[in-house]
């Protein structure tokens, strides 16, 4: 019996991409300028097929930008005038996010839309599509099972592609998913041999991370730790209070707002900002994280204690980038299984 | 009843896309003390001018547009509607700025956001206000809301402190409190000068000597964070329980709506889930991060 | 480069208080006729200047900057000219390796009994930059915000 | 050499010679090193020596209170002694514990050369003047030359001339300066324009992360401009105009104090070719003035100091 999940060759994949292109503004897996990235799709490479790894800017950035106008404003006789800046009415097709970028996004939407709605943010994701591709491969700095998460499988994705050899395996996820997938021409169906053939990639896959986070209890050894002052100080220490972990983490929001402004025009913009910044917590007359140790705390707990708290999920996917990309190898992991038991 | 988590009581009151600020008309401006200034400003909307609500304790971002943006809180009272208020010291960019506007020029408003103080668990009881500096903005807001509903509440004590007497904020409250005989108006100064006759003394002293009485009593603390921390033992010796004490928490903010992040003690946002607390549920946190 | 007639250059002037600013005030005062294009702010010494004014200068649309302090051992701080013209020599050189017309960063020792050479140097700094043309090499895509301006976002 | 090192840390800390001791202990990925900071004389035995030892440890000196016992590569005893000439540090307090630099081995250059990802490569072996990489099993043999890092081939000091303890003599670094300033060149064959539109592409990547800067220990500025709000200098909104500005105005800053240790470029986390700007400083600042940064720690600082007799053919 047919399953009744569908497949498409890798060769004919491109033109899928194409179809889609005419509905949607496709961004696919790039390394064009040196950084791996989710950028728009040329029409033509599909080298990124090829390359099984999540990119080194998370694909939060489709929709949390590094920076973006939150509006624009003129003075005139009659005062101020506010508008919007022009909104792309196309709808964004992410290919290739990886499950761990995409359970990210699904946690970055409890913070925009709880309480007050974050317009900017939550017009971008519901006007998004989100294709998924398992992980075949696993960087080292990878402990995204440590957190419930399989490399290569999703619920927070619309359609989720499984490598199959020659052929990915497609899974409808949402009903936007299955729409898709029923207007899109050139899948064949799956059978029963491409069934086993994708349940034995994923398990690969799972196998491939090695790295391991001890989450046992973490909430309560985290809050026993919580003036653990020696701790904190001791592991902080290399810390160089860059931005990079923050930054290129998938499920970090924090954000600055700023205006610019030259004559009477101006814009009002909001940028990523970093816990790991003494001038992030700066008041006029004091500071309450002016000490490092208390920034990196900050955002270990925030990861795994102050989220869970109000949301209920860990704030952290084990997508490693902070590990990988940290110019001193400050390794999060290290820092919660090296949690004293006892204080 | 007890005030133990009133941050669940947070309510959002502003609408559509919550980022983009109102245009307010600056209409009169007051030298509080030498680096403070109080702005009474309008909606330039007609209709916003009507609709507008909020509720003591609730505070706004506002903008000098193209220079950026500062939250502080409401310092007119719910009661008293023809105008709203906000006072600022000069510490930075924006407050800066804001201090360089005369009458009649636009900045941009935001709000309300915040949770505000609950009135209704305050009513039928005795009412503590310590403040000190500019930290009685939001308490003002408060006390004239009070007064204004006076036959709802107990006795009302005042306890406000500055550095010196020309820090001292709101003068003209200050006179006006005095001389009402419903409240009891205790200020005081760290330290004199030749004309000032009144007390002497840290804010904490003078509310261990003035002792009021924690008997069906709730204090509202806010001033500056060294007032804080030394506030909250005074009122425990005394007989305050964590539920009878609320305060105001200021931390640096730039969305005001629990996205932004920086504003956090523990899991809470003092932006999203304060700036209004139960001391009940800081105590965990304040010792340390703030 | 074909220019606009019209397009005149904005040249902003970093002059020494004790030495250059009191040149540019005596070529005013004696009627020396210099080109309008300089505008001019007063540092307490050349040595006062960090780079970073020139960079700013360019930042915010200025087509060229000019340094101008006491001749090199006149300086009312004994030294600050002299650390000045290091500064402006690895800036020049730096910017020039960058792709910006060193040209656009100039630099004079100017007396405050130099009125005419002041009013000669502007005139020499502003034929300059009218050969190089406008800068726009912070606004590549027109100037300002909103929807007028393009690229943003 | 590792064991010289660990007997010589230790004996600082427990003569209390040192608070500190910093080094290098294995990272916890694939061919990284991660710094190791410690008052524990426990910790010391993971101290290690190896081609991947790439951070400037240098940059902690000015946050650590007390002694501190420091392992120093050429480049980094430069930092040191530049810091010294800042006066951001007090030669008494350091304890140099220097390296004889081979040259470090830069991981995107095997990752072109083998055709794989970093941690897929199996092995990495230095043998003499050859690197050895084993990637499935297979031994690929290539002259170090085409994997030490450009800086390193561009080395003016691998051993550190300033140094309390020397683990051993002399440096089996080969240089290749042609090929260090390879980049470089290529840029200033282009056009103005093309040079331009080069940096503008550059800094459009940057993100504002101030990896940079904070790696750099010449960096050592409490307050950093970028962080000044009145006035405030430049945007703090990461567009391409502001990102640049910052860059130029930070190698400006640091001008005689950078040893072309490499660092900015290495933690970059968007690729930006920032050696090649802090490169072509250091040769101007050489050039002009005859001056490399952290060679002798009684010089005064580049840009404090000055001759009578300078170049001055730029000035009207």
């Amino acid at each position: 019996m047919a399953s009744s999940n569908k497949k498409i060759s890798k060769r004919d994949t491109g033109k899928l991409l194409n179809e889609w292109s005419q509905e949607f503004a496709v961004f696919v897996p790039s390394r064009e300028t040196g950084v791996a990235t989710m950028a728009k799709w040329d029409g033509k490479d599909t080298s990124f097929l090829d390359w099984h790894r999540n990119t080194v800017i998370p694909p939060k950035a489709n929709f949390l930008p590094a920076m973006e106008e939150m509006f624009n404003f003129q003075r005139d006789k009659e005062g101020y005038h506010i508008e919007l800046p022009p909104q792309d009415k196309h709808k964004q097709l992410i290919f290739g996010i990886r499950p761990c970028d995409a359970k990210a996004l699904a946690i970055l939407d409890m913070t925009f839309s709880d309480s007050y709605q974050d317009p900017y943010y939550l017009s971008k994701r519901k006007n998004a599509v989100l294709v998924g591709v398992g992980c075949t491969k696993a960087y080292d700095s990878c402990f995204c099972t440590s957190l419930g998460i399989s490399p290569a499988e999703s619920t927070d994705v619309d359609l989720m592609l499984t490598d199959i050899g020659d052929e990915f395996l497609i899974e409808a996820i949402t009903e936007a998913g299955k729409k898709l997938i029923s207007r899109s021409r050139g899948l064949a169906e799956a059978n029963e041999a491409d069934e086993t053939r994708a349940k034995a990639s994923k398990e690969a896959a799972y196998q491939k991370v090695t790295r391991q986070l001890d989450t046992d209890n973490i909430k309560q050894r985290l809050l026993a730790n919580l003036e653990n002052k020696d701790y904190w100080e001791k592991i902080a220490a290399k810390c160089l209070s860059c931005g990079v972990c923050t930054f290129l983490c998938p499920t970090c929001y924090c954000f600055d707002i700023n205006d610019e402004l030259v004559k009477q025009q101006g814009a009002r913009f909001r940028s990523w900002d970093s816990c790991a910044f003494p001038v992030y917590t700066e008041m006029p007359m004091e500071n309450p994280r002016v000490e490092k140790w208390r920034r990196v705390r900050q955002r270990v707990y925030h990861k795994y204690e102050f989220y869970p708290m109000s949301f209920d999920v860990t704030a952290c996917t084990g997508c490693g980038r902070c590990i990988r990309l940290c110019p001193v190898n400050w390794d999060i992991t290290q820092a919660l299984n090296n949690l004293p038991a006892k204080v | 009843m007890t005030i133990t988590d009133i941050s669940h009581r947070r309510k959002f009151l502003a609408q559509g896309n919550v980022y983009l600020p109102h245009i307010v008309i600056i209409e009169k401006i007051i030298d509080e003390t030498p680096g403070v200034r109080t702005f009474h400003f309008n909606f330039k909307d007609e209709k916003l001018r009507e609709e507008f609500s909020f509720e003591s304790g609730q505070f706004g971002e506002y903008s000098v547009l193209g220079i950026g943006e500062a939250p502080f809180c409401i310092s007119s009272s719910p009661t008293r509607r023809d105008h709203l208020e906000f006072a600022l010291q000069r510490v930075g960019k924006v407050t800066n700025a804001l201090h360089r506007l005369g009458v009649g020029a636009e900045i941009g408003f935001r709000g309300p956001y915040g949770n505000g103080v609950p009135l209704d668990l305050l009513q039928g009881k005795n009412l503590v206000f310590v403040g000190g500096g500019i930290g009685l903005a939001p308490l003002r807001s408060l006390i004239w809301n009070v007064i204004d509903n006076r036959d709802k509440y107990e006795n009302i004590d005042i306890i406000y402190g500055a550095r010196s007497p020309s820090d001292l904020c709101f003068k003209y409250d200050l006179d006006a409190w005095n001389k009402d005989k419903a409240v009891n108006m205790v200020t005081t100064v760290d330290k004199g000068d030749e004309n000032w006759t009144g007390k002497v003394g840290f804010v904490p002293q003078v509310l261990e000597q003035a002792a009021p009485s924690a008997q069906n009593a709730v204090a509202i603390v806010c001033g500056p964070p060294i007032m804080i921390r030394f506030t909250f033992p005074v009122l425990e010796k005394l007989g305050f329980t964590p539920e009878q004490m609320i305060t105001t928490l200021e931390k640096r903010m730039k969305c005001g709506i629990g996205k932004c992040g920086r504003c956090n003690i523990g899991n809470l946002y003092v932006c999203r889930d304060g700036p209004v607390f139960s001391y009940a549920q800081i105590k965990g946190f304040i010792s340390k991060e703030y | 480069m074909k220019q606009e007639s019209e397009w005149e250059p904005k040249l902003l002037g970093l002059l020494c208080r004790w030495c250059s600013y009191a040149g540019a005030d005596l070529a005013g005062t004696s009627r020396k006729k210099y080109p309008a294009n300089i505008k001019i702010l007063k540092v307490p010494c050349s040595g006062r200047v960090d780079p970073l004014f020139i960079l700013k200068a360019l930042r915010l649309g200025f087509d060229g900057v000019l340094v101008s302090g006491c001749h090199p051992g006149d300086c009312h701080y004994q030294t600050g000219n002299y650390r000045a013209r290091r500064r402006v020599a690895i800036t020049k050189k730096l910017l020039e390796y960058m792709g910006i017309d060193p040209r656009r960063i100039q630099a004079s020792w100017v007396s405050a009994a130099e009125g005419g050479k002041f009013a000669e140097v502007v005139a020499e700094v502003t034929k300059e930059l009218k050969e190089i043309g406008p800068n726009q090499l912070f606004t590549p895509e027109g100037k300002g915000y909103g929807a007028k301006a393009t690229g943003r976002g | 050499m590792e064991q010289k090192l660990r007997d010589g840390a230790k004996a600082l800390l427990e003569q209390g010679k040192v608070d500190y001791i910093i080094g290098f202990e294995p990272g916890s990925l694939k061919f990284t090193t991660t710094p190791l900071i410690t008052r524990d004389k426990d910790d010391i035995d993971r101290l290690v020596i190896n081609p991947f030892i790439v951070n400037n440890l240098s940059a902690y000196l000015t946050e650590l209170e007390g002694r501190v016992g420091i392992v120093a590569k050429g480049c980094d005893s430069r930092s040191i002694v530049s810091l010294i000439q800042d006066k951001q540090i007090a030669r008494e307090d350091i304890v140099i514990i220097g390296i004889p630099c081979p040259g470090l081995i830069d991981l995107s250059k095997i990752e072109q050369l083998a055709g794989k990802d970093r941690d897929e490569v199996d092995d990495i072996t230095r043998e003499g003047d050859r690197v050895v990489i084993v990637v499935d099993g297979k031994k690929q043999e290539f002259p170090i030359t085409e994997v030490l890092f450009d800086n390193c081939l561009g080395c003016d000091m691998p051993t550190p001339s300033e140094y309390d303890i020397l683990l051993s003599e002399s440096s089996p670094l080969v240089t290749d300066k042609t090929s260090s300033r390879k980049k470089i060149e290529g840029l200033k064959g282009t056009s103005q324009e093309e040079r331009w539109s080069f940096w503008e592409k550059e800094f459009s990547r940057c993100i504002r992360c101030y990896a940079c800067r904070n790696v750099c220990p010449a960096c050592f500025c409490k307050r950093c401009f970028v962080e000044e709000s009145e006035p405030q200098w430049i945007s703090p909104v990461p567009q391409w105009q502001d990102n640049l500005m910052f860059q130029v105005i930070r190698n400006i800053h640091v001008a005689g104090r950078c040893t072309d240790c490499g660092e900015c470029e290495r933690a970059c986390p968007v690729n930006i070719q920032l050696r090649s700007l802090a490169k072509e400083m250091y040769d101007i600042v050489d050039d002009l003035f005859q001056f490399k940064a952290g060679m002798d720690k009684e010089a005064a600082p580049l840009l404090t100091a000055y001759a009578v007799e300078e170049a001055e053919d730029f000035i009207r």
